[in-house]
């Protein structure tokens, strides 16, 4: 209980003080494009009801599932590989940069050009963006299994894809989750860029309006959702890692510990 | 050795070429709209003959250097000081995962609103989005110490900063090689994006001109460029990370007969 | 703040005053390249620095902060922006429709082949549009509107102007309101037009105006006016000579020579026609595009 | 030298073996040749860093000579061969801390594809025989150093192979539990009769254990010397170690390595090959 | 039992180490509590796993302890003190894999502040003193197991400190290197005077080494016993590993250490402590 409520208080704290220093500092303010805090929250309720939540939040987060998911399962599939096999790698690895380089809102209209305008080109888009770091962690993650470890498994005949599930990938594990971290706010920010591409409703398209009807609360209250929604991910995301790599979180905290 | 993966690289590139050339000519999109290789190669031609193109290249490089720099200071410098004073991890998670995900395009009329369509407004973006990359990375980097070395370190009265600077850094390293690499792109990708929607001088605003004179082939042309950017830039972070990493298991995996 | 528009300010030196422009890459504003390269605005003491956005995102910001002293919108947006007490003020007129049916520089078209020939047999299809909300929305509905059709059956769906070609071509969209140069490409890829939508809100249209923000117009009013005649002038020398402001368009565009050639000029004259504005708004305010109805006499000139 | 098919289990021929990289090139093998037959229990002892692990790597198939080869029944060895079990001088790397011991212990059985009640009967026998029993459900960090090389042994006595290749098994754990596993080793080599090869630093470990003790020479590594300790098969603690001839035969070998570490071999390596008679003590 | 301040160099009070965590808690020290007087070397032996690096790791100030105390000079330690030099017992681990064999042992040294010239002749004597002279350019990762656990003694010795703790430093190495290590041990500290706490499985290695050796009982861990050896101060390999009195010491901590594993204590661990003289052997 006294853990939980420590806890409380570090999520809290520096939130709570940024908002005052926010509230302070633009509570006199009247710049159309920066509203007091007292207008944006007191716009909150009226912008975000149940029923544009249900219209807008949910169309979006399953987009973005979709996408993210696909990123997750194409980029730990081919970072295996590419990790894996180094002749793979240097025949993949310029091509693959080069794409990465690619900034996403000149890539929708080629993407659209293959995928439509429909909902599969925005879980592409958001597909194609998230995969580079989930592909590049899980890329060296799985390059640096220990070698004594690799070994071990080698001469116990593990190989193939019992190799993979109980050596490589927990070895690289947690790289990849690194990855997948990064990736989940670079997911939002591309459910917005997708969303600006003949949507008709999501987080991102809203956001996009309010912000070209020059309705500036509205769309700091999206900022706030956006930022909000990032948030509950990111603790979805550490529940799920701190079961995943419980044994390492325990053999790191070993010397934590005894500080 | 070095030559092979260099020429394998080189097939890889050539492959992608092909299809792009194919595509098109099979009939699978109509060439108007994706237009072959070959006929973006022209354009790039006579882009690079154009010398307005090198001002924008240059203009879009200052950018992305000036805003990586910044981005990977901060991100290093926060990453290791959240890791390393007890409790300030705890206290920064919250404000970091809220702040992380808020998407740059939204940040556009802010960075106007402050600093107009000058590189600062460009910058600010760019160090926006590139900093996170940095700093997760190096938060994870940092708590992959092996905790038997760290207890050598502190045995041997190795103080924070030298355990900062032995021990932690090299540990974090390989990490932030990674986030390195990562942000290296996303600082280009929002350079380049921030000059298409801002309209500050660059590569962005050329493409921006393209795409609105339906001047397709220009267009793939200049996208092109960025992918090379890309790709040079990865070359050139690949070899970094060969030098400062010679010790690490990645790299000296392959140097072993 | 209220300071933020102080390291924007105007400079002016020797008679000669700078001002920033911020501008989209389009034909639209071809007058003030013309007007600039004529030596029009150094005439009036005016020396411009012109900044290139996409769009109305970064201008409209930029304007009201003070980054650039003006810009460039189409009416519609000024009017949303005004009645969100976004501070803007049109200054001068900056294009007009053709006001000729099928002969305007924006169309509601449909690809080659296409069953339809007329809006209100657009009823449950998909029409692309540049900005949902906005005129180009307002203007398809009345084209509907006015073929007898329900314009709150047709599918509008959001898709930047030169993204509507391929997905028209695709068969994405069914019809899709365009304006140049795209309009040239859909033409030139055999589709047809059914509708000039901007011609059926009202005659000779006045669709988009430079701008400045309120309180430049308070503090300079004598750049204000400078800018208001220069602007005029370059209008009226453009409307003259079609062909310069063509040859002028490749400075700042890349469209090729080819469908340059074929594209359908906007009109330019020097004043904003308020009636059309008047029809307009009440056919804004129909579609719910405002939050309280935009005060047309602080806005204008 | 020509070589000609062996009729041992192991055939280890002109084994060579040169480390490259980062600035730096060891000869870490020069030229090894000998022979384990079937179900022979061999000793390996040498100075430290003479290449003991990799000519034991070499051997599982996990290295590739410079020159020579190694074969396996009369098959050269390529890669690790079905059937063998290593147990590494690194225990406390070759565990994996994502595991816990039991499972540990399990996954190659797995691999091995047998069934789910047979895999707990091997891996609650070995972790018992090793004296863990209570061990299976915690995580490798969480164990001593000698805890966790006596998982990874366990690991090796689960796999039930034919050919066992031990580094330094028993470095990490005390002088009793030493003694226990030698003699659980020397068990398990007679009931099963499985060919083991055993590389230790302690001498009187090597004269207990094996049926033959092979003493290398300090870098660049040959065979030094060849030894057949002519102990009763029936061996225990208390009084094999204390018999004269066990005394003589550990001298001997004591001898051997001090000449090896000076680098003054007594005998020729080539003639050592064939000695196969207990030395004068 | 109450506590009065110590005289020695070393106290251990009371001492209990529990570690709990994913879904285990050991008890893995009990109640342990013994002096290490200032220039003494003590041998710590007993059976695996019964908490010696454990103990070792509160006594340098690495762990926090659950309960009781260690003072190191009467004085409480919280955390690594000064002049106090560490040897793992995961060697491998302690090393530095960036760094290499020479930068290893410099680090220490750099950071206790010495010249440029004086780290470089103090590498290069604990490097020779270890026969290592020659990898000083090499990557830990590049060297064999026993080479590698030099370089940790090596980057102790180089720290010239005054309080040396060790665990397990020679398991690793073979018996020849081994035995000159220990002379070099020996020969240390009674030419600098330094305190050391050794940690052995090696019975013989713990008596010729140490002026006393402390036994350890088996899990949950007490002082079992504390053995003084009362071997002559100048001690070599021939002649003291063949004196009687060194036999009858090691049989009894063999005895003693049996007895721990059994866990049936001969003398009760509170009488231990004070148990100085020699046990009947
Ligand atoms: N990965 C490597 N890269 C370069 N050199 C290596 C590598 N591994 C071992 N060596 C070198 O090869 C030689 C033999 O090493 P090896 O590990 O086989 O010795 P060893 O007999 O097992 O020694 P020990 O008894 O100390 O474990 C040593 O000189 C070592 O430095
Ligand atoms: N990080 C840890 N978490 C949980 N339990 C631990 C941890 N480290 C050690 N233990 C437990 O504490 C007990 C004592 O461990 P310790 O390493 O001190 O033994 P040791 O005497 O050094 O053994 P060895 O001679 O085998 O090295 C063991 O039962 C072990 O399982
Ligand atoms: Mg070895
Ligand atoms: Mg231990």
């Amino acid at each position: 209980m006294r853990r939980f409520l420590l806890r409380l208080v570090f999520v809290l704290t520096l939130p709570a003080i940024l908002l005052a220093v926010w509230w302070a500092a633009s509570d006199s303010s009247t710049d159309v494009y920066w509203p007091p805090l007292r207008t944006i929250l007191k716009t909150f309720p009226d912008v975000w009801t149940v029923e544009r939540l249900r219209t807008d939040a949910v169309p979006s987060i399953l987009r973005l599932s979709a996408g993210y998911a696909t990123a997750a399962l194409v980029g730990v599939a081919l970072g295996t590989v590419i990790g894996s096999y180094r002749r793979v790698r240097a025949v993949c690895e310029p091509v693959l940069e080069f794409l990465r380089a690619v900034p996403p809102p000149v890539l929708v209209p080629v993407i659209m050009l293959f995928a439509g305008i429909g909902h599969t080109m925005k879980i592409l888009v958001i597909a194609i963006g998230c995969v580079w770091p989930i592909l590049l962690n899980t890329v060296e993650g799985v390059r640096a299994v220990d070698s004594v470890m690799a070994e071990t498994a080698r001469s116990y005949g593990v190989t193939g894809l019992a190799r993979l599930r109980h050596v490589v990938l927990p070895s690289a594990s947690p790289q990849i989750f690194a990855g997948l971290r990064q990736a989940l706010s670079i997911g939002i920010i591309l459910m917005v860029i997708s969303e600006m591409f003949a949507a008709s409703n999501g987080l991102g398209f809203t956001v996009v309006q309010f912000q070209r009807g020059f309705a500036i609360p509205d769309m700091w209250t999206g900022i706030l959702v956006l930022g909000l929604l990032g948030f509950l991910l990111s603790v979805v995301f550490q529940l799920v890692e701190r079961r995943v790599l419980g044994w390492y979180h325990g053999l790191r905290a070993t010397t934590r510990r005894s500080r | 050795m070095k030559g092979l993966n260099l020429a394998l690289g080189a097939a890889g590139l050539a492959a992608f070429l092909l299809l792009g050339e194919a595509v098109p000519r099979l009939g699978l999109v109509k060439d108007a709209y994706f237009p072959p290789t070959s006929r973006i190669a022209g354009a790039l031609g006579d882009e690079l003959a154009d010398s307005a193109f090198w001002t924008a290249l240059g203009d879009t490089l200052t950018g992305w250097a000036v805003g990586l720099a910044v981005a990977a200071c901060a991100g290093v410098v926060a990453g290791v000081v959240i890791s390393v004073v007890p409790y300030l991890r705890e206290a920064t998670a919250s404000t970091i995962e809220f702040l992380r995900p808020i998407p740059s395009v939204a940040l556009i009329p802010l960075a106007v609103l402050l600093y107009g369509t000058e590189l600062r407004s460009v910058l600010l973006l760019v160090v926006y989005a590139s900093f996170w990359q940095i700093l997760i990375q190096t938060l994870y980097g940092v708590q992959d110490v092996d905790p038997v070395a760290e207890e050598t370190a502190r045995s041997y009265g190795l103080g924070t900063w030298a355990r900062i600077r032995y021990v932690l850094w090299p540990t974090a390293l390989p990490y932030v090689m990674t986030g390195l690499r990562l942000a290296a792109a996303v600082a280009l990708i929002l350079t380049i994006t921030a000059e298409l929607v801002i309209g500050a001088p660059g590569l962005g605003a050329r493409i921006a001109v393209a795409q609105t004179s339906q001047a397709v082939p220009d267009m793939y042309a200049l996208i092109v460029v960025t992918g090379v950017l890309g790709l040079l830039i990865n070359v050139g972070a690949r070899s970094v990370e060969r030098r400062a990493l010679a010790w690490h298991q990645s790299v000296r995996g392959e140097v072993a007969v | 703040s209220d300071d933020s528009g102080s390291s924007g300010k105007a400079s002016s030196s020797g008679g000669v005053t700078t001002v920033k422009l911020g501008l989209i890459p389009i034909v639209d504003v071809a007058p003030i390249h013309l007007g600039q390269k004529q030596g029009i605005y150094e005439k009036h003491g005016l020396k411009l620095t012109i900044s290139t956005a996409q769009g109305g995102a970064a201008i409209v910001p930029g304007v009201v902060s003070g980054q650039f002293q003006f810009g460039f919108s189409n009416v519609t947006s000024l009017m949303v922006a005004q009645s969100n007490n976004v501070p803007v003020k049109a200054v001068v007129n900056g294009i007009a429709s053709t006001g000729v049916k099928d002969k305007d520089f924006a169309a509601l078209m449909v690809k080659k082949g296409s069953p339809i020939t007329s809006p209100e047999q657009l009823e449950g299809k998909r029409v692309a549009v540049n900005t949902l909300k906005n005129i180009n929305e307002t203007a398809v509905r009345e084209s509907v509107r006015k073929a007898g059709g329900d314009p709150d059956k047709v599918k509008l769906i959001e898709l930047p102007f030169d993204q509507m070609p391929a997905a028209l071509d695709q068969g994405q969209i069914d019809a899709a309101c365009v304006v140049e140069p795209a309009t040239a490409s859909i033409r030139s890829q055999g589709g047809v037009e059914i509708a000039s939508p901007l011609v059926d809100i009202a005659p000779d249209l006045t669709v988009a105006m430079y701008f400045t923000s309120q309180r430049y117009a308070q503090q300079n009013p004598e750049v204000v006016k400078k800018f208001q005649e220069a602007t005029a002038e370059s209008l009226a020398y453009a409307e003259a000579h079609p062909d310069e402001a063509r040859a002028v368009v490749t400075t700042y565009t890349k469209i090729p020579a080819a469908v340059l050639e074929q594209v359908v000029l906007p009109k330019w004259p020097a004043e904003a026609n308020r009636a059309s504005i008047e029809a307009l708004m009440k056919l804004g305010e129909q579609d719910g595009l405002f939050k309280t109805t935009p005060d047309l006499d602080k806005l204008l000139p | 030298m020509t070589f000609v098919k062996g009729q041992g289990m192991l055939d280890v021929r002109g084994l060579k073996k040169v480390y490259e990289g980062s600035g730096r090139r060891v000869e870490a093998v020069r030229d090894l040749t000998f022979t384990v037959d079937a179900g022979e229990l061999v000793c390996l002892v040498g100075p430290s860093g003479c290449g003991k692990t990799t000519l034991l790597k070499c051997m599982g198939g996990l290295l590739t000579p410079t020159a020579g080869e190694v074969l396996l029944q009369g098959e050269r060895v390529t890669g690790p061969p079905p059937g063998m079990a290593f147990v590494f001088q690194e225990y406390g790397r070759s565990l994996f801390p994502w595991m816990r011991v039991g499972e540990n212990v399990e996954l190659p059985l797995k691999q091995k594809g047998l069934s789910r009640s047979r895999r707990r009967e091997l891996v609650a026998d070995a972790l018992r025989s090793v004296g863990l029993a209570d061990a299976a459900g915690a995580y490798p960090w969480q164990l001593s150093g000698g805890m966790q090389q006596r998982v990874a042994i366990a690991r090796a006595l689960a796999y039930e192979p034919q050919v066992l290749l031990m580094d330094e098994p028993f470095a990490a754990v005390d002088a009793q539990t030493r003694a226990d596993l030698e003699d659980l080793v020397r068990g398990l080599w007679r009931e099963r009769g499985i060919t083991i090869l055993f590389v230790t630093h302690d001498i009187d470990e090597a004269v207990y254990l094996g049926e033959r003790v092979v003493v290398l020479s300090a870098s660049p590594t040959v065979v030094q010397e060849q030894l057949k300790v002519d102990l009763p098969d029936d061996r225990d603690q208390l009084h094999t170690r204390v018999a004269p001839r066990f005394a003589e035969l550990r001298t001997h070998v004591y001898e051997q390595i001090q000449a090896a570490k000076r680098g003054t071999p007594r005998d020729a390596p080539e003639d050592a090959v064939k000695t196969d008679a207990p030395p004068p003590a």
